[in-house]
């Protein structure tokens, strides 16, 4: 967490806290992945703890803290890395702040309210299976028709898309940015859970075969999504970074206990200078990983406009270093440390997930470097 | 006796391979060594068998000792002969690279004769029971105990990381035999019987889901006097050799491996279709990606060939295999990395029956065994940095001190 | 005494430097804290006076010692404001950030008055006398001594890498008081007067052929006893708060500092105008270097603002500079290495008179000297593991024994 | 060197080494550098060792060693490296080798002799000043005329160009490779020196404004120099290689020294565990360093078709390796190590010329990319 919290905020962490050690503590989150993810009265329990309205309106039935609602998402994906919870946070409350500020009437009385008590889960439909997460390309196409539109494409991976009831779809009408609240039962839907890295967390594929929508279902106008779905990205960006961040401070603070309390050679691990050192670098990559991460959600909070930027070169500096420092501690077990029985793979796997979904470090550096060079001038701002 | 030269045998070796032994079909997957069952074991002894009846098992090993008494370069001419051919590989680690050259070296004469010929025809599949649940790094700091009673030694305690112990036939075992003693003076090698009550074997479930490793546990195992291998109390120094032939054979400069698990170019042609698969031929960060991998490929090979000539002309130490193990260790990583990045999210989530970039995100999350198994990379940077450039070693606790009195682990903070 | 607030004072910081200082030309290069020469530092007391005289001359040093009395956030405001305009920023480091906040630390009530005001008003520029040619990062090792011998001290030896010793006034000076004591306890720090007899000072030539470090020979130069800081034979305890506030002025989290040479937006336009110039800006890899550069640097200005409120509000040890030292040390050096691989063959040959390109290839010769500049990276390492982390300290052969027993270099391999 | 050297090549070795410690040790160098070179005395007397022979053919007055002079020269230039030593090795080895092999009569009888007594110096002038090295990036034209050719372009930076009097030219005649020996005195040459990192080093950019040549200036048959430009590229790979890892060997010997020597809190540096690891991984670079370069010129000198991949291997190899064992060495100096002073920047100046020269290490692996994924199968040989 950054080290200027509020009061509030402290109180927000330590009942999260409190929350995840005692209903998913490691062992559980090891059992939920053989058995199929997490538990509905588990989320249920969390969305009372205020989980999924931190970025909904307080007519809506929100935590009213405006935009530093953010800063709360954050702590609370830092502490989801730290036990690597499951359960879809980001896809719930990306989702229901898009549908907070630009939903329907109905669809802000009749779903926001499921959503928010946990009642109901919502999916982000962004990615479409190649290379670029970026909502440039996105290519699934929203045809018009006589009563609304119909939806043609495929969305993969798609986070929690095997437990979602309701899809948000990022798509294009008339080539424009487009999005679209449409129920996983809808005709044409096909969704496909995926196997996947990450032990507690499960991506899907989801088919649209020309699946038929209302003008109704629209999030906003038609064409007019651009800067919702830009701000799904930048928040998606970023509570993947704090995430990380929290997974790699956690590892982080185990592995030195580790390295306290083995001995080898008649002296502590933690003697050894060589190791030291890489404990001095990890230590500050790891602050380096929470600074910038909390860099980024401060600046969404605040609607400055380099907040895109900022998510990136967060998003792209803890993809680098978080699962870096996982593996470091990894190679500080020794043997223990590749095995299923010690919990620091759960953690690896979340990290290397992470770096991955939203975009990897390349991805996101190629896009910095546009905004370096392709501007006129080398505007950076 | 005059050596047949390199180019004859090769020859002989290739009909007879032609006319013996099973030909892999085109495009089979390399040897998996993450993998292997029961099945598989008896499969590889069968092939063994064969390579003996044929005269083309153990090739440099001495003749009287069931092998064939030839060089290196034949064995090398042998491995390439053989590749288009299923070989029996499970044999070559720790068998015939680890643990033959070190009963060679410091074994018995009743050892070597009984054994080594074993192992040859394919009759016994060894491992090792060197590392613990407490010991890390730290070989010597066995608490595995031998004692002497009753005109047999009784073995206590439980080893660690020994791969296809489960369908193993022997082990050579480090266990302390004089706590009063200082800690590397108080130790034996034993030679020990797998199969036998006392000895319980379970297998490790490694950190991707594959199954390879296990731990064993012993209670009041008896063991022979004529099983001690070298002195009783001595048994560090038999320990150092077996490090010596780990580290050759870990390296790649082991005359004693026949066959590989494949060709260098079928290891590189992995990440070539990787990289087409994930439609990035034209990506130039990937494709410096996979050339890194191709250079550091190729250059391993040749700092094999050269430490290896350095060894042997004695321009570098024996210890210099650590250099190899070093190189080996990180590339193998560095390699894992690149696999899971060119892999891109069909390495983080993929649909069942597509797994095939999937491995790229298990071989990422498995990816520091390549730095530990086999002597860490920390400890190959020890002995690179204190045996071959000669610094001054580390401080340790545990020296001079009765080996009862080291200070061990504190805490269970293993989770 | 109610303080003006910050967004008034900057209001009033903007007109007043608009009217006084002198504006700095469109596009005019960052000020080069290597090439410094007498004429910068004439310029640079003149600036600094003009500021005094003006009100906005040590803004965060306490009115009675000449400052303004004023919060960060003014200084932060003041910053902002005065990048369009030529500062005195010469007096920054080590004058404003390390000897003065040392001196307000652990000085008399006499030598706070007689110098912090002196240096607010531009009229005393100081360097530090600190690190030795014997000794590396080992400072609390210094060989150089002082003597009593008639109610004053008589200094001999050398000290090296100070900056700008040879148009500086004072330094504080470290040296060996007690030679019977142990180590740490037989040092007292010293103010010591530059331009006197006795005090030679040369300059030395980098490895990237400028000049801005300095070696000082000391032949029984005087000190009188009021220019002790802190107590006889306890000047290590002043060095540490020394280096305290070094650490802070290298991790750019010193309240002390007013001005900064170039934006941040500026030091990534040089290595975007090197691209662009380059031809690479359609180059992915260069993209990617350039981005990262871009990143780093940007992360580093977040982990300065993380650490400084780390530190301010306990959560981080007041040694957690260490950090933002070690991550800007090597973030530097991997900027020259990416400034340096842009650059091309123009940074490795180029055309009398278009030497632009050439700063890269100068730039990475001297690359490693971010990484040992204000305490090399490998100090920063056993800072943060001991210190921040609690990890057990290095053994050390010089604890406990009189100093003058304590073994010392051997050879004289330096070439 | 590797490890297998006969009696002859350890011979040659010692007597390089000799003359380099006598003629040439580092303060020399040093003061050459202020003078503008290598001394032409020196020259001749390093050539009459063999130097400038040792790819020249018996019957022209050479070594007689056929291909394994290549080996010879990877001695040599390993050597040059120990001692940062100057001198056009590169470039006259090279042009006397392709003089030797498809020089015409005359240039074989009157000029290699004075290029192998070290009379006259050749330079190899092959980059234009592009971010590439590669033969396929040479433009300079040689447009045919009445009597031969004439030739206009820009070669930079050129290896001894400032001193050279003889000028071998890798020019396109109708798009194919053509290469021509021409006097730096011709009508229409201009040589401009260079300044540069390398301070014993010096290279020259050599334009040609329309340079009339006659047919005789042709080495081999217009169009026909593919074969030739391919093999001097090959070695100026694998000489720069085998020069950058004798440098870096060298420092890592010097460095070590240092550590045992230099004290810091009453211990040696070399007792502390964090810098012995780092030495463990200089030296298994360095070791590497030597075994690429050594098999490069192994394989050109056994005329292996792989020559050209291994010779790009390892001058990627060693240009990425090479620079960085320097720096860490420079890093364990300490303040000295940044001084003018101590000789460490002599051999930082040349290894990153060298990594620079004959291509970077990203231009030679996007070359191995290319025969890895651009031919059809995927053909790796």
């Amino acid at each position: 967490m950054h080290f200027e919290a509020s009061e509030e905020q402290t109180l927000f962490l330590d009942s999260i806290r409190r929350f995840l050690e005692a209903e998913t503590p490691l062992g559980t989150v090891r059992r939920l992945a053989e058995t199929g993810g997490f538990d509905r009265g588990w989320w249920r329990r969390a969305a009372a703890l205020g989980w999924t309205s931190l970025l909904v309106a307080e007519e809506d039935g929100g935590a009213g803290l405006g935009d530093e609602g953010a800063i709360y998402l954050g702590i609370l994906a830092e502490e989801m890395g730290r036990l690597v919870s499951p359960g879809p946070v980001l896809p719930s409350a990306i989702v229901a702040a898009t549908l907070s500020r630009s939903g329907s009437r109905e669809q802000r009385d009749e779903v926001l309210p499921e959503l928010i008590s946990g009642e109901r889960v919502a999916a982000w439909c962004l990615a479409e299976g190649g290379r670029s997460w970026s909502p440039e390309a996105i290519a699934l196409e929203a045809e018009p028709t006589s009563h609304g539109f119909r939806l043609s494409g495929v969305k993969t991976p798609v986070e929690a898309g095997d437990r979602a009831e309701l899809l948000l779809v990022t798509a294009r009408a008339d080539g424009a940015l487009t999005q679209f609240l449409v129920p996983a039962d809808a005709p044409g839907v096909t969704v496909e859970l995926l196997e996947g890295l990450d032990l507690a967390r499960r991506f899907a594929e989801v088919r649209f075969d020309g699946v038929d929508v209302s003008e109704s279902a629209l999030v906003g106008r038609a064409g007019g999504a651009a800067a919702d779905v830009e701000r799904q990205f930048q928040l998606a960006l970023a509570l993947a970074s704090a995430e990380s961040a929290g997974a790699a401070g956690r590892v982080l603070e185990f592995t030195l206990e580790w390295a306290f309390d083995r001995f080898s050679f008649g002296r502590p691990l933690a003697s050894y200078q060589a190791l030291k050192h890489r404990f001095a670098d990890m230590k500050t990559w790891s602050e380096a990983c929470h600074a910038t991460a909390s860099a980024a959600l401060a600046a969404i909070a605040a609607g400055d406009p380099a907040a895109g930027r900022l998510a990136r070169i967060a998003k792209s500096y803890t993809g680098d270093h978080a699962p870096e420092i996982v593996q470091d501690c990894v190679q500080m077990h020794g043997g223990i440390g590749v095995t299923w029985e010690h919990d620091i793979h759960l953690y690896l796997r979340r990290v290397a997930t992470n770096r991955t979904m939203y975009g990897e470090p390349a991805e996101h550096r190629e896009a910095i470097a546009a905004t370096l060079l392709d501007v006129a001038g080398g505007e950076a701002a | 006796m005059s050596t047949e030269s390199v180019e004859d045998f090769r020859a002989r070796a290739r009909a007879w391979l032609a006319a013996n032994m099973p030909r892999l079909a085109p495009g089979a997957p390399a040897w998996n060594a993450m993998d292997v069952s029961e099945q598989d074991a008896a499969r590889a002894r069968e092939l063994q068998r064969k390579l003996y009846d044929g005269g083309f098992a153990g090739l440099c090993f001495p003749r009287e000792y069931g092998g064939q008494g030839l060089t290196p370069a034949h064995q090398r001419a042998f491995t390439e002969e053989c590749r288009p051919y299923e070989m029996p590989l499970l044999f070559n680690t720790p068998t015939f690279t680890i643990i033959a050259p070190t009963l060679l070296d410091m074994g018995s004469e009743a050892q070597k004769r009984r054994h080594l010929p074993a192992m040859i025809r394919g009759d016994e599949l060894w491992v090792q029971f060197m590392s613990e649940p407490s010991g890390g790094s730290d070989l010597a700091g066995a608490l595995t105990s031998a004692k002497w009673d009753g005109g047999q030694w009784l073995l206590n305690g439980s080893k660690i990381w020994s791969s296809y112990a489960y369908f193993s036939d022997y082990a050579i075992c480090l266990a302390r035999t004089d706590w009063d003693a200082v800690k590397h003076q108080g130790l034996t090698m034993f030679i020990v019987k797998i199969r036998q009550p006392g000895v319980t074997v379970n297998r490790i479930r490694q950190s991707d889901g594959a199954i390879e490793f296990c731990q064993e546990f012993f209670d009041d195992v008896p063991i022979p006097p004529e099983n001690v291998i070298g002195q009783v109390n001595d048994g560090w120094t038999v320990a150092q050799r077996l490090l010596h032939h780990e580290r050759s054979s870990t390296g790649g400069s082991s005359p004693y491996a026949s066959g590989t698990a494949g060709t260098r170019k079928e290891s590189i042609d992995d990440l070539v279709e990787l990289t087409r698969r994930a439609g990035l031929a034209g990506d130039r960060t990937a494709r410096q990606q996979l050339a890194e991998a191709y250079v550091l490929q190729t250059v391993q090979v040749q700092l094999v060939d050269r430490v290896v000539k350095g060894m042997e002309t004695g321009a570098l130490p024996t210890t210099a295999g650590a250099l190899l193990r070093l190189f080996g260790g990180t590339f193998a990583a560095r390699r894992a990395t690149i696999g899971f990045e060119l892999a891109g999210s069909d390495a983080v989530a993929w649909k069942a029956g597509e797994e095939r970039a999937s491995r790229y995100g298990h071989g990422y999350v498995f990816r520091q065994a390549s730095c530990l198994g086999g002597g860490s990379t920390e400890m190959q940077r020890n002995i690179i940095s204190e045996r071959i450039l000669g610094m001054p070693r580390e401080p340790a606790a545990d020296r001079g001190v009765p080996f009862k009195d080291v200070r061990r682990n504190t805490g269970t903070s293993r989770r």
